[in-house]
């Protein structure tokens, strides 16, 4: 039980999408939504780099890995955009406000 | 499988009043404007001359053919194919389908003839004969088709033109609400029908792979050699053609093509039919249930009970488009599918016996409605529904023939009565409430005496064609061995009987109204025409009779109406009705399947008298009624059934109840969909109090608003889900995010479940 | 903090419990140094799980992106531990240098500071409690339970130069897509945050005014209500 | 190593079409520097148009035989080809009508041109991929700039709403997409679709055996886990139910051109993965038809929902006033539609499925470039604005007629041919839950009719709102919606041809 393995790894991977999955349904900050990506994000990697190491060896996992790191970054940087443009319309970033398309 | 003869101008038949349409409907308003309504007309009705010549033609060689060879076919090209299942857009003429044609373009140019005359002063002339030749062009698709998705091209065609020609004077809104009535309530019998079919395939096709068994086990011998190959199925027809798995030289699977359906149900070595009869679908047996669908979307374009509600409301459109589209030719469209498909009804009693008890109940009923109408188009339209319950009791009970000969015969004896009344309301200004009119026989005399003949006709007189095909439709009912049980075909006869004595009453009810009752009492109406304009070109004159184009086809009309007896002479009199051997090739398919009893001739000859006499009755009470206009009973009848009186007639006042309950129960059903917004308390007080004012308004009302209202209950529940739906797009990302988050694990624990 | 850190990471459910049967993995011993690598490595999972959770519960919007600092940082340790240390450095580097840069200069352009609260408050926690509760649960099972595939000795060899290797052969085209990605993506975000230069106003404009009719120049009416006239000065990037 | 990068050296070639559209993107990007004043607007689509022209040119000289390019990362063969057509033409279409938008402003028009470019890029690479990650990758680039078109109109409340919404939305739904990834990929140990395949069978074999035994629950939830996040990924490019929701208020708020855009070219997209991801990974062509190699039951869950999908999208679109969110409801239950043909799990269900998109690129991009004009020329979006279009726009009343007809599935349009399709497809099958399917869609599309009809009738019924002037409408867009009837007309009629196109395309998946 006190030797780590996959299993650990995987388990800190599914807190990690648990507490994304939490942040993303009840943050009313848009960009504290977006942390909670990351975080979704994170644990994926985190099972892919526990998966290439302990289950079948050789760079895939790592790879897929750096491509998501890559991709987080370039989606940061268009989520942050958008919520800057919403702010100028808005004056907040809270997204309760954001509810004009409804119906 | 008999010899097809490969024809190769058949589509000119179609082809021609779609050239007219188009050409009418591109340039139509330019030629009109530069050349006067002669060369608008001149395109329609010169289409439909044509094409009509074109239809006699292929009849000459049809009647050149050996009988059990007479299947004209042409292929124009494969439309489609994939795996075995291949639809051709081509065209068949058998005997059935050359009845209808002729019927259709006949009819059609009779009726586009008297267009001419009544439509003279419309504005939009072009876009009407653009209009009337689509829609005769999307008949012939239907009759013509040789499969069933040529025959739905037709069939939403004919809709789509009904709907158009319904609401031509849009500018009237009630006028274009009765379009969308009449498109929405067709909708509904079209999806019945499209179930229908899916049934069908599925009955012939599915599961032959032996991989994904949907309950289905076919014999082995038959499964092996019907497996379908779709790695290897071919792009076009002919590879199609060839990988089709045949057993004994007849193509098996599902097909679309009605003859080759026929052949592969009936050709006992293909083992579909035991197959068929044998399997079922939800627990129902699937001949029945693929039949009773099919005939559920007949019920909509034929208007039968529980769909025919639309019908009386498409009178609103101009009177020829109610003689043409919604009494001769379209709303027979169900009864000829029904015809067609005779080998496949003929297989389930249950489905015949839904058919003709349907057919027998509508006619009794649009009967008992047409006794209270007083607008002369209401009436026809009442007669309509009521005549065609008497050919769905034909082909119900296996009187293929029967039917198919009511159907010819009511062509013409229903165009001649709407036509009349289309010249009854020309004479009297647009006058469409026969309280107003009487009198007319001195005015219009042509008209008056075509509407005697044809009301002969309806009524059951052995002078002119309805007769025959009414009785012989009877005689049938009475013996037939073909329904769920023995006792329902005397039941169906007794009361087939009673709607022809009601028939009779209130068809010479409305002629007598009209035509004698008294003299002239009208003014200037407004009944019809609401369009405006032409209403100050009347002055107040007596009643005119009507110009040589629209007398002229009244005349035709009704001597056809006399004319066609000569087809149908019945054998207790010792002919051999010419029609039914000429249907033979199409009905034999059946003819092992269906039995009838054979009491003997002079029961035969009996029930005749019987029914001239109960025929006679009819038109005696009527006369004795309403022929002086002095008789003051039914004045004094009405003021002593004040209650009912005012319900039947003042259909403001009924509309408005049943609106307000509607609404009610609408709002119900909508509480009920988002029963957590309210109390269930409030929802089963509301939900009392719903069911008290419908069972009270119910209560002496007649059965069609309950019905009508059915409908529109379906319709505003599925509206009031839509709104409330709406309310679960809270324009909030993060329910949107739950939504989705959600969506997965519950589909994950599905799943598992599941699994 | 600390304290509540260590509390969302006291008991992780759904850990390995036992009843393994068929396709049985035994624990491999990570680095052969036995417990001491393990003791520390609950440690950074505890760092880890603990940030994560302060960036879904903390209420101020600061706190949760310090906190994720701590997850990515700790994430970055779990790959070292991983033998993938390339990784664990672009981790830092990225993530750490450029997208929590990135985040923390959007809380700081869009918040006011001299408010008191930079709200970060939380909606309709019961059922987000609810959704951790699952995801955790059966996610924590799936991982915990299912008899994956194992290697029997883990390799512990730097992979950067076979990474390398793999980018410019087997991976070329995912690289060069992500190269167009980054490029698109980039452009596309300056074209989303930039202000409209005056020709393009001037041009919008113009074109607004073409539209004639029932027109209106968008925005004037469509953004009115709660937006604000007029950017404020904060907003320059 | 020296082997693969020869592998990446002889797949350029195949490659051709996506390196002229990355050099477009580039060129594009550059002209618009260039091009200034007042001719920009036409010389910028001319280089837009000139660069879709070479992209097909070199699809046409591309050969489509099936084979791995760049080793395994993506595939040529004719489902790619098929659906890189479609793109094309979606990009086409939706050039003629930026062309005379003005909800796309001139000076911004190059940025425009050059990003749809790159999502254009992204589409065809997403047809392509034969791996997880360059499914990931492709997505997302699809996904990353479609969040910036989105929210193009910086000056309007409600594109700035829709592509904040639209960011979030698919953040996360990627991010729980790449999640199930690292499941397959820990179960596996490879993303690549013609590997997993195999793989997949033998692990369902093994995961079978232990269930009749009483195990394996845990692995196979897995797999169940796996498979279902991977759907949400490509459910939300779909849009279909319960992934839709991002979908009527980012149709509503995006630019029209790019509304219309993303209505087609996008899900034909999710589509195209779905039917490579679930075509090879998890089926195998067996006795003449295809079967499930896997223990998840994807296609009943492809059918409840298609079912759910199909039945909100059209319920809810029961309801709306504003014709943007009206499509977008309508184009949900065409999602639903097409799950029909996936759920059929058969050759011919594929091939219904891309037929049906065939025909919806051109009904659906009919009707929108409808709605740009009416938004264009009276300023509403609004039902209301039609009414009394037949007297004012008499051509663009009766193609608009037209497409929302074809959309219902009546013949003898092309929607019926799409629907006859589809429903064939399930018959094929057979069993009762196909057909219990097969009447849900019936049922839906005659529910669908009412919502279309209430346009019609409104346009053609209904006396004209307000000052009912003649509307003008642009050369280039009478073009297009007669171009579009007209191939709705023909493909309802003559269906051949575009039925063997997908014959091989779909033939080409289950062969190579």
């Amino acid at each position: 039980m006190l030797h780590v393995g996959l299993a650990h790894f995987l388990a800190v991977g599914a807190l990690l999408f648990a507490l994304g999955a939490y942040c993303v349904t009840t943050r009313k900050n848009a960009v504290g939504i977006l942390m909670g990506v990351e975080l979704i994000l994170n644990a994926a990697n985190v099972n892919f780099v526990a998966f290439g190491h302990y289950s079948w060896g050789g760079i895939h996992g790592q790879v897929f890995a750096l491509f998501v790191i890559v991709l987080a970054a370039a989606e940061a940087a268009v989520g942050l955009a958008i919520v800057l443009t919403l702010y100028r319309h808005y004056k907040t970033i809270d997204v309760t406000r954001a509810e004009r398309l409804e119906g | 499988m008999p010899n097809a003869v490969e024809i190769h101008w058949a589509w000119l038949i179609p082809a021609l009043p779609a050239l007219g349409a188009f050409a009418n409907a591109t340039i139509g308003k330019k030629l009109q404007d530069r050349l006067g309504k002669g060369a608008v007309h001149g395109i329609a009705v010169g289409a439909m001359v044509l094409s009509t010549a074109v239809a006699w033609a292929y009849f000459a060689v049809m009647l050149g053919t050996p009988a059990e060879d007479r299947y004209l076919h042409q292929t124009l090209w494969p439309a489609f194919a994939a795996g075995s299942l291949r639809v051709d857009l081509a065209f068949a003429l058998d005997p059935l389908s050359m009845m209808m044609t002729l019927v259709v373009t006949n009819i059609a140019t009779l009726i586009h003839v008297y267009s001419i005359g009544y439509m003279a002063e419309e504005p939009s002339y072009w876009r009407f004969f653009s209009y009337m030749n689509l829609f005769v062009f999307s008949m012939l698709l239907l009759v013509m088709g040789s499969n069933f998705v040529i025959l739905f091209f037709g069939w939403e065609g004919v809709g789509l033109c009904s709907y158009l020609l319904i609401s031509f004077w849009y500018t009237d809104l009630d006028k274009a609400r009765a379009g969308m009535k009449a498109f929405v309530v067709n909708r509904f019998g079209d999806f019945a029908f499209i179930i229908g079919l899916f049934a069908l395939m599925w009955g012939l096709g599915g599961s032959w792979t032996g991989q994904k068994s949907g309950g289905l086990s076919l014999r082995d011998g038959y499964a092996a050699s019907a497996v379908y190959a779709p790695l290897h199925d071919g792009a076009t027809a002919a590879e199609a053609e060839a990988m089709t798995p045949r057993e004994h030289g007849i193509a098996v699977g599902p097909t679309l093509d009605f003859r080759e359906l026929r052949a592969e149900i009936l050709a006992p070595e293909t083992g579909i039919l035991t197959h068929l009869k044998t399997t079922t679908i939800f627990g129902l047996p699937l001949v029945a249930f693929v039949c009773i669908l099919l005939f559920g979307g007949a019920t909509g374009k034929s208007a039968q009970i529980p769909l025919y509600v639309w019908l009386p409301d498409a009178m609103a459109g101009p009177t020829p488009v109610s003689a043409l589209i919604h009494a001769a030719t379209m709303v027979t469209a169900g009864v000829y599918m029904v015809a067609r498909l005779n080998f496949l009804f003929a297989l389930s009693p249950a489905a015949m016996t839904v058919v003709a008890a349907v057919g027998t109940l509508t006619a009794i009923f649009a009967a008992a409605i047409g006794f209270f109408q007083v607008d002369i188009k209401k009436v026809l339209a009442y007669s309509t529904v009521s005549q065609l319950g008497y050919m769905f009791m034909g082909v119900g009970v296996g009187a293929t023939w029967a039917g198919c000969y009511h159907l010819l015969t009511h062509a013409f004896f229903k165009a001649c009565l709407f036509l009349g009344s289309g010249s009854v309301i020309l004479a009297c200004h647009h006058e469409q409430d026969m309280r107003k009119m009487g009198g007319l026989k001195d005015h219009t005399p042509i008209t008056r005496w075509t509407y005697a003949v044809a009301t002969l006709a309806i009524s059951g007189f052995p002078v002119a064609a309805g007769f025959f095909s009414k009785d012989e439709i009877l005689w049938k009912t009475f013996t037939t061995e073909n329904l769920a049980a023995p006792w329902i075909g005397p039941v169906l006869w007794f009361v087939g009987l009673v709607a022809a004595a009601g028939t009779s009453f209130y068809m010479w009810r409305s002629y007598y109204l009209t035509f004698w009752s008294g003299s002239y009492r009208g003014g200037s109406g407004h009944g019809e025409h609401a369009h405006g304009g032409e209403e100050g070109m009347h002055e107040a004159h007596a009643p005119r009779e009507s110009p040589v184009v629209m007398t002229g086809v009244l005349l035709a009309l009704a001597a056809g109406a006399v004319l066609a007896s000569v087809l149908g002479l019945p054998s207790a009199w010792g002919f051999t009705p010419i029609l039914e051997s000429f249907l033979e090739p199409v009905t034999s398919a059946s003819r092992d399947l269906l039995h009838f009893s054979e009491p003997g001739r002079g029961l035969e000859l009996f029930f005749m008298l019987v029914s001239v006499g109960v025929a006679t009755a009819g038109w005696l009470v009527a006369a004795w009624l309403y022929k002086t206009g002095e008789n003051p009973r039914p004045a004094a009848w009405l003021a002593k059934y004040a209650g009912l009186h005012r319900v039947v007639f003042n259909k403001f006042y009924v509309d408005e109840i049943y609106a307000a309950t509607i609404l009610r129960a609408a709002m119900w059903v909508k509480d009920v969909a988002f029963w957590f917004d309210v109390h269930v308390i409030d929802g089963l007080v509301n939900f009392v109090g719903v069911v008290v004012r419908f069972v009270a308004n119910v209560d002496g009302a007649i059965d069609r608003y309950v019905v009508d209202g059915l409908v529109n209950l379906t319709a505003e529940a599925v509206l009031a889900s839509g709104r409330g739906l709406r309310k679960l797009q809270t324009g909030r990302i993060e329910n949107y995010l739950m939504t989705a988050l959600a969506g997965a694990l519950a589909f994950v624990a599905i799943n598992y479940l599941v699994h | 903090m600390i304290g509540r850190m260590l509390a969302g990471s006291s008991n992780p459910p759904g850990l390995p419990g036992g009843g393994r049967d068929g396709l049985v993995y035994e624990a491999k011993d990570l680095f052969g140094l036995g417990q001491l690598s393990d003791f520390l490595w609950y440690a950074l999972a505890a760092l880890t799980v603990g940030s994560a959770a302060g960036v879904a519960f903390s209420r101020n919007i600061i706190y949760s992106a310090f906190s994720l600092l701590g997850t990515f940082l700790g994430a970055a340790a779990m790959y070292v531990y991983l033998a993938a240390p390339f990784v664990a450095i672009t981790q830092v580097l990225i993530y750490i240098g450029g997208v929590l840069v990135l985040i923390l200069f959007a809380v700081m352009l869009t918040s006011r500071i001299r408010d008191v609260q930079i709200s970060n408050g939380s909606l309709a926690p019961l059922p987000g409690a609810l959704g951790l509760l699952a995801c955790a649960g059966l996610l924590g099972y799936v991982g915990g339970s299912t008899p994956w595939h194992e290697v029997a000795r883990p390799e512990m060899i730097d992979q950067a130069q076979a990474l390398g290797d793999g980018f410019l052969s087997t991976y070329l085209l995912p690289f060069e897509a992500a190269s167009v990605v980054l490029l698109a993506t980039l452009v596309a975000s300056v074209v989303i945050a930039r202000r409209e230069t005056d020709e393009e106003e001037a041009a919008g404009r113009s074109e607004a005014a073409d539209r004639g009719g029932a027109g209106t120049p968008p925005g004037a009416v469509r953004a009115g209500g709660r937006a604000a006239h007029g950017p404020p000065a904060t907003e320059e990037v | 190593m020296e082997a693969a990068i020869a592998r990446n050296l002889g797949s350029l070639g195949a490659f051709l079409p996506e390196i002229v559209l990355s050099a477009g993107v580039l060129a594009l990007f550059l002209l618009d520097l260039v091009f200034r004043g007042e001719g920009r607007r036409g010389r910028l689509t001319w280089a837009f148009g000139i660069v879709l022209a070479l992209a097909a040119a070199a699809l046409a000289v591309t050969p489509s035989s099936p084979r791995g390019l760049f080793n395994g990362m993506v595939v040529q063969d004719g489902l790619g080809t098929f659906f890189k057509w479609l793109f094309l033409a979606t990009a086409a279409y939706t050039a003629g009508i930026v062309v005379h938008s003005k909800e796309i402003s001139r000076a911004r028009l190059g940025e425009f041109y050059a990003l749809l470019l790159a999502v254009l890029l992204g589409m065809d690479l997403m047809a392509v991929s034969g791996d997880l990650l360059m499914v990931y990758l492709s997505l997302e680039l699809v996904s990353l700039v479609s969040y910036a078109l989105a929210g193009f109109r910086k000056d309007d409340v409600r594109s700035a709403e829709a592509s904040l919404k639209y960011v979030i939305y698919g953040g996360v739904a990627s991010g729980i997409m790449l999640f199930g990834i690292s499941y397959m990929y820990g179960l596996f140990g490879t993303t690549d679709l013609a590997l997993l395949g195999p793989k997949i069978k033998a692990f369902s074999g093994e995961v079978f055996v232990a269930q009749t035994l009483g195990g394996a629950t845990a692995a196979q939830l897995a797999l169940v886990v796996a498979v279902m996040f991977v759907l949400a990924g490509v459910g939300y490019k779909m849009a279909s139910v319960p992934w839709h929701m991002w979908c009527p208020d980012v149709y509503e708020g995006a630019p029209t051109p790019f509304t219309a855009f993303l209505s087609v070219g996008p899900k034909a997209a999710g589509f195209a993965v779905a039917l490579r991801f679930f075509g090879v990974g998890f089926t195998e062509a067996a006795g003449g038809g295809l079967v499930n190699t896997a223990t998840v039951p994807w296609p009943a869950i492809v059918g409840i929902l298609a079912a759910i999908t199909m039945t909100l999208g059209n319920i809810t679109a029961l309801g709306q006033t504003n014709l943007k969110r009206l499509l977008a409801y309508s184009s949900i239950a065409h999602a639903g539609y097409l799950l029909m043909g996936l759920a059929a799990a058969s050759i011919l269900g594929f091939q219904s499925v891309l037929v049906y998109l065939a025909v919806y690129l051109f009904m659906n991009l009919g009707a929108f470039l409808v709605v740009a004009i009416m938004a264009a020329r009276t300023g509403g979006e609004d039902i209301s604005a039609y009414r009394g279009l037949v007297r004012r726009a008499p051509f663009t009343a009766i193609a608009f007629t037209v497409f929302l007809f074809s959309l219902t599935g009546l013949p003898p349009l092309a929607g019926f041919t799409g629907k006859y399709l589809l429903f064939a497809a399930l018959l094929q099958q057979g069993g009762s839950w196909y057909v219990a399917l097969a009447i849900v869609g019936a049922i839906n599309s005659a529910i669908s009719l009412y919502y279309y009809l209430r346009i019609v009738k409104a346009m053609v019924l209904e006396p004209p709102a307000g000052a009912g002037g003649p509307i003008e409408v642009p050369r280039t867009y009478g073009a297009l919606l007669a171009g579009s009837m007209a191939a709705l007309l023909f493909f309802g009629l003559f269906w051949s041809p575009l039925y063997g196109a997908s014959l091989r395309a779909t033939q080409a998946l289950f062969r190579g």
